[in-house]
C-alpha cells in the first residue's frame, strides 16, 4: 500500500522498490513508445499555439492604445495565414524530399499514417502520428511570422502585412527550415540548431529588421535633433501576461523539440531541457534587471520582460546539453544583450516597435554561437555559416518581398492614419472606447 | 457671484472639500487636468531611452459662489491646498453673470 | 546514442529504427492503456477547464465597462455551481442508466475504481479512473452556461442567473446529453456528435436565445426608429485573449472526446482531431476577416475572433473525418455565417452581448450537418432529428425555467442600475475604478 | 474497428472490451512506468509555473494603477530568483542527506540519471528523471514567494523585497520543507501535508504576515479615527485571470504531488486528487458568494476571488482522501474564512494588500488541520505540531530577516515616492500610461 | 456674448445636443467631471469595507453663443437636462470678451 | 487680466506650449475634452452596425495672462494651432478679476 503521508521524496524511493518487485517487461513497448511520442508533439503544439496568445499580449501591452486592436487582429490572423499557407506548401517544402539539399516539393500536406493503424500487422516505425508531427511543426511558423508583427507594429498596413506572412509561412520559412530541419545541406554540415534559435527566431527577426527597414520609423519617433522619442506601451500587465505566456509556451517549443518520449533516455533529455529553459529566462530577466538598474538608476520593466525572452531565445539552440547553471548563464548573456540592443537599435534609426530584433534577432545569433561551449559535436564554424546563410537568405528573399509590396499595394499607412491610430483606420474601431483616447497626446 | 477656479494638487482636494464645507459651500465639480508650470515634470524611461513628462496631473475644482463668500471661499482654498512646495497651484476669479438649478429652475442666489 | 544535432526528421527516423530493435512486446499493455486513457482526461480536462477562463475573459472585454466586474462574477460563480450540480445529480442524469432511453437516475455521482486498485487481480477493464471522466465531463457543462452568461450580459440580475444554471447544469444539460452520449434514443438512432455542436454549444445557444427574447434587449440597443445601436465592448485584448483561451481549451474539448489514449490508433485520431480542430479555427477567422472587409470595408476584429470561435464549434461535431482542408472549409463556412448572423439576429431585435448565438447555436447546428459530408457513418436526416429534438427540448424547458423566474423572483435589472452598470448595482464596486467611468456617455 | 459515432460511455466499455481481448503484459513496464511519473512532474511542472503568471495578474488586478508595474516586476523577478536559489543551494538543503533531522546540505544541485541512461543494463529505480523533480520542486518555491509579494505590496522597496526572496527561497523555504517532504523529523512524526498547505502556503502567509507587520500599513489605509479606508484595485478583470490561471495552475500543483503515474492506483490517486481540486475551489467561491451577500448585501467580487483561492488552499494538505462532496465542504469553509478573516485583519490594523494571509495562512493552516477528517494516517496532534513549528520558524526566521534589512538599506518607500507611486518611483514608468492617472485620488 | 457652462447628468447629454441644434447652436465642447452636491455619492464596498465614493459623474458643456441666443440656450438646456431627480446640475452663464476660430482667424459672432 | 480658454487639436499641444513659452507665458493647464462642430465625426463600425462617433478628442487649454500680453498670446495660439483643416477648434477670452498663487499667497500680475 502506498501511504500518502509519506514524505515526497522518500515516497519516491519506497514506490520505486514496489515497482522493481513486479516481474514486468523492462523496456517500452513499440506501440507505447508511439503512443509517448504523439502526445509529446499534441502537448507541446498545444503549448506553442499558446505562445500565439502570448505574443498578441505582449505587443498589445507595449503598443499605444490606439493601435492595440490592430496588433490584436494581425496576431490571431497571422497564425491563422500561418497554419493555412503551411499545410498548403510549406510543410512540404521543408520536409519532403530535401535529401541534403535545398528545397522540397510544393504540394500540400496530407497524413499517412496506414502502417500504424494497420487492422493487422501494425508497425510503429513511423514513431507518432503525422497530424500530430504537422501540429508541432506548424506552430513553429506562427512563432516566426509573430516575430514580425511586434517590430513594424502601428504603422505597417494590415493586408499588406499578411501577404507578406503568405510569404515569409509559405516559402522563406520553409526553404531555410528545409536545409536544417529537412536534412538539407546545412544539417549534413552539422550544424546545431536544436529548436530553432536560428530557424526560427533569427529567421523572423532577419525578416523584421528588413521590414522595419523598408517600412522606416513611426513618425515622431526620432525627432529631428536627432533624439528618441519613447511611446511607451499602453499596459505593462499585458505585457508581462504575454512574456508569462511565452514562458511556458517555451517548455513546448523546446521540450518537445527532443521529438520523441518512448525511452528514459529521451524522458530525461526533455526533462533536462525543460529546467535549462527555464533557468536561461530566469538569468535573462534578472541579468537585464541589474543592468538596467545599474545603468539607469531605474529598473525598466518592458527591459526585463525582453529579458525572459532574451534569456528564451539564447537557449534554444542548445537547450538540451548545458548544465543548469550555465544553462542561466547563457540566458544572462541574452537579458545583458538586450538592454544594449534596444537603445543600439534606436541609435540606427530603426524603429523596433517592441524590441523583437533585439530578443529574437541578436539572441539569437547568440544562442546559435552558445552551442559549442557545451556540444561538442557542434563547431563554431559550422555555426556561424548556418547564421550567415540563413541570414542572408531570409534578409534577401524579406527584401524583396516588402519592396514588392512597397511597390505595388504599399505597406505604409497615410501619416493622418497613423496619427488618427490603425485602430480607427483599418478596423473602424477602438480597443479601450472608454478609458480616454487621446490622453497619450499629452505625454509630451 | 464670482466663478473660483482652482488647480491644486490632487491630494489635497479632500480638505479642501472640507475646509469649503465648513464655510457652508456645498457644491463643487472637479476635473483632472494637466498643469505645466515652473514645477518640472517627472523624468520616465522607456526602453533604454529618458524622456520627460512636461505635464503633471493637477485637480480643477470650479465652485460657484455669492460675492459675499467668495473672498472667504479663495483663502480656505488657498489655505488648505497649500504644501508650500512648488506646483501647489492657482486660483482664478471669474465674474458670473446668472446661475440656474436644472433641477428647479431656481436662479442665482437661490441656485447655488 | 542519439545525437540531438541531426535534423528534426531525420533523427526521429534513426529513433525508429533503434527501437524496432529492441525486441519488446509490441502492444500496449493493459494498465499502460489505463494510465494513457486517465491521462488524456486529465490533461483534456484543465484544458476545458481553462475555457472556463476564456469565456470571462472574452465575454468582459466585450461588456461595457460598468458590467465587467459582474460578468467576471457570472462566469467564475457560473462555473462553480456547473460542477457542484453536476456532482449532485448531473453526471447519472446523463450516465446512470438510460439504456437506449431519454433519462438516467437522479442520484449524486461516487467514484468506483475497486477493480483498477485491487490489490491482488486488478483488472482495467473500466479503462480509466473514474473521477478523471468525471472531471472531464463536468468541465464540459460550465462550457454550455457560459455560452448563457455572454447572450444576457448586462441587464441580468445575478442570482435569478445563477438559478437558471442550476437548472440548465443539473437537468436540461443532463437529459439531453443523455438521449445521446448517455446512450439514449438519440446515439441508438445513429446521431454523432463527436465533441459537442450540438449537445454542449446548440444546447447552450438555445438556452441564450430563449433567454434573450424573454429578457429583452438591453435599454437604449435599438433605437426608436429601429435603428441598430452598438455598444462597443470594453477592452478589446480581452476579447482577443479569451478567444485564444477557448483555442487552446478546444483541443482539450475536441481531442479528449476520442475517449481513449491507449493505442496508436486513438493516438492517431486525436492527432487528427487536434489539427482539424486548430485548421477549423484558422479557417472561421480569415474568412470572417475577408468578409467583414469586403462588406464594411473595414475589419472588424470582434468579429474576426467570432469567427475563429465560430470555426471551433463548426468542427466540434465531427473533427475525426475530414481532412485539414476539409475541416480549414467547414470552419471557413462558419466564420462566414457568424458575419451575416449577428446582424440578422439584431434585425429580430435580440439582443446578443457577444453574439453567442451567432457563433454557438448557428454554427453548432451548421457543424452538426456538416458531419455526413465526411463522415459515412452519418446521415443527415439523423443529424436534423438530433438538431431538432435537442433544440425543441432545450428552448422548452429553457422557456419554463426562465418564465418561472420572470414571474418568481424577476430576471431584469431595473432600468436605474442598468444605466448605472451591475457593477456597481449588483457588486457595489467597479470593475476599472481608476479608468475614467462615465466615458461610455460620450460615445454617442 | 472502433466507431466514433457510438455514445461516449458506450464506446468506452466497447474499448475496454477490445483492449482486453489483446494478449498483452498487463502490468505497466519499468521503463514506461519512468517516462510517465516524469512526464507527470514536467506536465505539473509547467502548470505550475503558470501560477507565477496567475499571481502577477491577480496581484496586479488588486493594486492600484499607480503600482501595477511594480508589481508585475516583483512576480517576475521574484520568479527568477528563487529558481536560482533554489538551484544554488536550496533544493539540496531541502532533500539533500536529511535523515529525520532538520537541515540538508548547502550544496548546488545536479542531476544524475546515470542509472537510467547507461547504454547498457539501465535501471529505472530512480522512477523518474532527475530534471524533472527538480523543475516540479522548484516552481513551488516560487509560490510561497509570490505570497508575500502580494501582500506587502504598494509599499516596500523592490530590491530589498526581492533580498528577502533570496533568503525566503534559498534558506527558510527549504529548511521547514526538509522537516516534512525531504524526510525530516515532521515526517518521521507522522504529519500529513499532501502538496503543501502548511509547507508552501502558510509558510509564505507567515513570511507575509511578519512582513506587513514590521513594514507597517500604506499611508492612508486607517484613518485616525480607525476606520479601515478601501484602496480598490485597478482591475477587475485582470484578477479573475489570476485567479482562473493559479486554479489551473493548481492541478499540477495538487496532481503532480502524487509524485507518480506509474500505475493504475497512481492514476486513480492523482484524478480523485484533480477532482478534489477542482470541487475545492467551487465550494469555496459559493460560500464566498453567499456569504457576502448575506453579510455585506452586495456580493464582493474580489472575495469571492479570494474564496476560489481558499477553497485551493484549504486542500492542498490533502486531496487524496475526501470525497468530492467533502472536498467541496472543506473548500466552503475555506471560503466562509476567508470573508471574515479579511476584515478581521484589517481590524488588527494589519495592511494585507490583496488578502494573501487570509487566503494562504489561515486557510493553509484549516486545511492541515482538516486532513485527519478524512485521513486516518493522520492526527490532529501532530498536524497542530506541524503547523506550529513551521509557523513559530518561518516567523521568527522572517522576523530577522525583515528586521535586518529594516535596519540597513530600509524596506519601505519615502511617503513621498508611495504617494507618487512605485511605478514612477522605482521604475520609472507607467504601467498605463494613456488611462488617466491621478483618478484614483477622486475616489475619495 | 455668453459663455455658458452646465454641469449635467451624463446621459442627459444626447438630448441636450440635438436641442441645442434646434435653436441652431452647433458647437460645444464636452468634459468628464466629477461633481459633488446635495446628492450623495454611491455607496461602494470593498472587501468587507464599505466606504462612499463622494464625487459622482457628471458631464460638463461648454457653449459659447451670441448674447440674442444666449437666454434660449440656458432655457433649452434646464428643460431638456432636467429630470427631476437631486443631481441634475447646474448652469452658470459668464461675459465672454472675444472668440477667436483658429482655422479661418475669423472672430467673435462670425466665430462661433 | 484674461483667462483664455483655447479648444484645439490634441496634436498641436506641443507647438502652442512652445509658442506661448516664446511670449513669456510658462504656465498653462490642460484637459482633454470631446468636441463638437462642424468637423463630422468619426464612422465606427462593431459587430455589424455602423454608428458615428459625434464627439472628437480635442484639447482644451486655459491660460490666464495679463492684459498686456492676452492679445499676443491669441494670436500665436491662433498661428500655432492653425492647421487650415475643419475641427480646427476656437479661442474664447474671458474677464479675470483675480489670481492667486497658492504656495506664496501672491495674487494678480504676481502670481502668474
Ligand atoms: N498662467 C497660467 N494659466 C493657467 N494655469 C496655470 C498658469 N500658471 C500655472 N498654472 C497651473 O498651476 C499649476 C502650478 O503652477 P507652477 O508654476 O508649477 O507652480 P507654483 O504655482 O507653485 O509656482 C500648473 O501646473 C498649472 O496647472
Ligand atoms: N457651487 C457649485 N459650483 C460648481 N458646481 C456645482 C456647485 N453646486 C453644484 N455643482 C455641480 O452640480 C451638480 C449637481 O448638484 P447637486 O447639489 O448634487 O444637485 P441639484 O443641483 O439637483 O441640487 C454637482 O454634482 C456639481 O457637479
Ligand atoms: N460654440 C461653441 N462653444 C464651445 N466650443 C465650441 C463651439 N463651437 C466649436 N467649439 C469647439 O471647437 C471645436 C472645433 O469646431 P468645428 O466647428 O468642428 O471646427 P472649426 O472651428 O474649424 O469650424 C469643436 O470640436 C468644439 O470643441
Amino acid at each position: 500500500m502506498i501511504s500518502k503521508f509519506m514524505p515526497k521524496k522518500l515516497f519516491v524511493a519506497a514506490a520505486g522498490a514496489v515497482m522493481l518487485s513486479v516481474p514486468a517487461a523492462a523496456e517500452v513497448s513499440a506501440e507505447t513508445a508511439y503512443v509517448f511520442n504523439t502526445l509529446l508533439f499534441l502537448v507541446g503544439g498545444f503549448l506553442v499555439m499558446w505562445m500565439a496568445a502570448g505574443f498578441a499580449m505582449l505587443e498589445a501591452g507595449l503598443v499605444r492604445s490606439k493601435n492595440v486592436g490592430e496588433i490584436c487582429l494581425k496576431n490571431i490572423s497571422l497564425f491563422g495565414v500561418a497554419c493555412i499557407m503551411y499545410l498548403l506548401m510549406g510543410y512540404n517544402v521543408m520536409y519532403n524530399g530535401v535529401d541534403g539539399g535545398y528545397i522540397g516539393t510544393f504540394l500540400p500536406w496530407s497524413a499517412d499514417d496506414a502502417a500504424a493503424t494497420a487492422a493487422e500487422g501494425a508497425t510503429f516505425d513511423a514513431n507518432y502520428a503525422a497530424a500530430s508531427d504537422f501540429f508541432f511543426q506548424v506552430v513553429f511558423v506562427a512563432t516566426a511570422a509573430s516575430v514580425v508583427s511586434g517590430t513594424v507594429a502601428e504603422r505597417i498596413k494590415l493586408f499588406p502585412f499578411l501577404i507578406f506572412t503568405v510569404v515569409l509561412t509559405g516559402v522563406i520559412y520553409p526553404i531555410q527550415g528545409a536545409w536544417q530541419w529537412g536534412g538539407g545541406w546545412l544539417s549534413e554540415m552539422g550544424f546545431v540548431d536544436f529548436a530553432g534559435s536560428t530557424i526560427v527566431h533569427s529567421c523572423g527577426g532577419w525578416a523584421a529588421l528588413i521590414g522595419a527597414i523598408i517600412l522606416g520609423p513611426r513618425i515622431g519617433k526620432f525627432t529631428e535633433d536627432g533624439k528618441v522619442r519613447p511611446m511607451p506601451g499602453s499596459s505593462m500587465p499585458l505585457a508581462t501576461l504575454g512574456t508569462f505566456i511565452l514562458w511556458v509556451g517555451w517548455f513546448g517549443f523546446n521540450g518537445s523539440s527532443q521529438l520523441a518520449l518512448g525511452s528514459a533516455v529521451d524522458a530525461v533529455a526533455i526533462s533536462n531541457v525543460y529546467l535549462n529553459t527555464n533557468m536561461a529566462a530566469c538569468g535573462g530577466l534578472i541579468a537585464a534587471m541589474l543592468v538596467t538598474k545599474l545603468v539607469y538608476k531605474k529598473v525598466d520593466l518592458s527591459m526585463v520582460l525582453n529579458g525572459a525572452l532574451a534569456g528564451l531565445v539564447s537557449i534554444t539552440a542548445g537547450p538540451d546539453t548545458p548544465t543548469p547553471l550555465i544553462a542561466t548563464l547563457i540566458g544572462a548573456v541574452g537579458g545583458v544583450l538586450v538592454v544594449f540592443a534596444v537603445p543600439a537599435i534606436d541609435k540606427l534609426k530603426i524603429d523596433d516597435t517592441v524590441g523583437a530584433i533585439s530578443v529574437h534577432l541578436i539572441c539569437g545569433i547568440w544562442g546559435t554561437m552558445a552551442v559549442p561551449l557545451t556540444n561538442a559535436d557542434a563547431s563554431f564554424v559550422t555555426q556561424l555559416i548556418g547564421v550567415a546563410s540563413i541570414g542572408a537568405f531570409v534578409s534577401l528573399t524579406s527584401a524583396i518581398a516588402w519592396f514588392a509590396l512597397k511597390a505595388t499595394v504599399g505597406i505604409r499607412l497615410s501619416a493622418e492614419e497613423e496619427e488618427l491610430g490603425s485602430d480607427l483606420a483599418e478596423l473602424g474601431l477602438e480597443a479601450y472606447p472608454e478609458f480616454g483616447r487621446g490622453s497619450q497626446k499629452l505625454s509630451f | 457671484m464670482k466663478y473660483i477656479i482652482a488647480i491644486i494638487k490632487p491630494h489635497r482636494l479632500d480638505p479642501v472639500r472640507d475646509a469649503l464645507a465648513q464655510i457652508g459651500i456645498n457644491g463643487m465639480t472637479v476635473t483632472e487636468v494637466q498643469g505645466y508650470g515652473r514645477q518640472r515634470g517627472q523624468k520616465e524611461i522607456y526602453r533604454g531611452a529618458e524622456y520627460e513628462v512636461h505635464f503633471l496631473p493637477k485637480v480643477k475644482l470650479e465652485v460657484a459662489t455669492d460675492d459675499a463668500v467668495a473672498e472667504q471661499a479663495v483663502e480656505a482654498i488657498q489655505q488648505t491646498a497649500h504644501t508650500g512646495q512648488i506646483g501647489d497651484g492657482k486660483i482664478f476669479v471669474l465674474d458670473l453673470n446668472q446661475v440656474v438649478r436644472i433641477r428647479t429652475g431656481e436662479t442665482d442666489a437661490a441656485a447655488l
